[in-house]
């Protein structure tokens, strides 16, 4: 019934990667997506990128998880950048205002090239 | 526009991790019977989602369990419309001086955005709120998926 | 054995997939909160599955709602008794003959254990089967865990 | 809330393998384990260990799979183990009659060893 979260890795240099969502971004989810990413960060990657693409569900908790993802990687001066967002989640991000600090793109390719990665 | 078809439909739901989603896919299969798009129906979803979890994180009910009622109805011209009760027999809170906290905070807040999302997403919103608990009806309005 | 503290639940809940998780998860919160053994809480949940998707699969009910109930006592000694309850408003069925086409079957089907199952894990079971629907009374005695 | 099953696989040798399953066995997660359990016969496996340590939730749909599996490699001429079940899911197993064509070992090493793995 839950759509349990998982994360899949592609690290496609020494400073950059894309993380993969499936599933339900609550708290539970948006902790995972985070340790996936502290990790990363920790292992010198300053450009990640969130493909959303498996992921439909997503609630404020998990969503403010993500937020203190994008403003740890702004303390270490990299970026995050989403893509790949189904339309009410894309919606509840500018609710919520991670435009402000974080680049959405709306597929993956686009994401890539404008990203560095 | 007159109503043409009518269904409801009541679930007591335990506050327990994730059970927002059950509340969120029943409103959805009802709503897909109604022909709701499915945009719609998403929003719906997420704003169910954020009004059970509130429930569940804020109300301090005793007895631990969410109320929900769906009612739908097809409307004229393929049209429909969805009335959400989310129900807590917890605390209640102070709708005023949340929405005031909200504002003081500015957007830099993290947490906080539940009925902010709730009202973005859904069509009307009120909500009734006492020492006795808390209930937020929602109304979503919809057009026939294509 | 006299009763020293009860605690009741009902739920109605949507015939989802997965949704006889949300029922076992709530009768084993309240089964811990008596301090029932986790292995006795165990089987438990393992027959208020089996319960929730003969209703969901078998009932045929139109409001597609499960309707459960949980009833917990603790009795003397640090012993207690929880009575589930698990209706559907389907169609019903004939027991008799559901337990004889199992004999005959044998032991080599895949299908058809759900009754069995629920009987080997639960203390006391009764059906009550009409063509208005099912219920499932079920009991379990648990001992405190130590 | 699910609890969504998830495989994980460790090939041992071209005839064996041990699959690790975590989360719920209910009609999606028995077909999961199917398909893996089948590409790994359609491989040459003869002796496939079910490590189901991380399994707590069962039900009788869910084991209804499992017993295809098993049928599946006897009419191979292999053979299916399990082990690590919790009390609850060992006595289900024995309900359904699992043991009559599939062993059942406690710990992981000794189904190993007894399995030749
Ligand atoms: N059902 C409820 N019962 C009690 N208090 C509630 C309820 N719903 C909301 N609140 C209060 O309103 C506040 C704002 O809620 P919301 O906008 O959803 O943000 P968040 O849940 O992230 O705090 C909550 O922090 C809580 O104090
Ligand atoms: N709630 C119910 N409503 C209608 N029929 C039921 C219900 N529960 C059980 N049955 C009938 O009893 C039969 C035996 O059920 P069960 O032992 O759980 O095995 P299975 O569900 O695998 O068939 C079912 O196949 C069904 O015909």
């Amino acid at each position: 019934m839950t759509d349990e979260l998982r994360v899949a890795l592609d690290r496609r240099n020494p400073t950059g990667a894309v993380l993969f969502t499936k599933g339900y971004i609550n708290n539970v989810g948006g902790e995972e997506i985070a340790n996936r990413a502290y990790e990363l960060m920790d292992d010198g990657v300053r450009s990640l990128l969130l493909n959303l693409r498996e992921t439909k569900i997503v609630n404020s908790i998990g969503i403010s998880i993500l937020i203190e993802i994008i403003e740890k990687m702004i303390d270490k001066g990299g970026k995050i950048g989403f893509c790949c967002l189904t339309p009410v989640i894309h919606k509840t991000f500018q609710i919520m205002g991670l435009a402000n600090y974080a680049s959405i793109y709306t597929d993956e390719e686009t994401a890539l090239r404008e990203m560095g990665l | 526009m007159t109503a043409t078809a009518e269904r409801q439909m009541e679930l007591t739901l335990p506050m327990i991790p994730d059970i927002e989603i059950a509340a969120a896919r029943a409103a959805g299969n009802l709503a897909r019977e109604l022909g709701m798009a499915s945009e719609s129906i998403d929003e719906m979803a997420h704003a169910m989602i954020e009004a059970c979890i509130n429930a569940r994180e804020h109300s301090g009910s005793a007895d631990k369990r969410i109320y929900v009622k769906i009612a739908g109805a097809s409307l004229s011209e393929g049209n429909s419309r969805i009335d959400i009760w989310i129900s807590d027999r917890g605390r209640g809170f102070d709708v005023t001086e949340a929405r005031t906290r909200r504002q003081k905070l500015g957007s830099v807040h993290k947490r906080g955005w539940g009925l902010q999302i709730i009202e973005a997403h859904m069509d009307e919103v009120s909500i009734e709120t006492s020492t006795d608990g808390t209930t937020i009806h929602m109304v979503k309005y919809g057009r026939r998926s294509e």
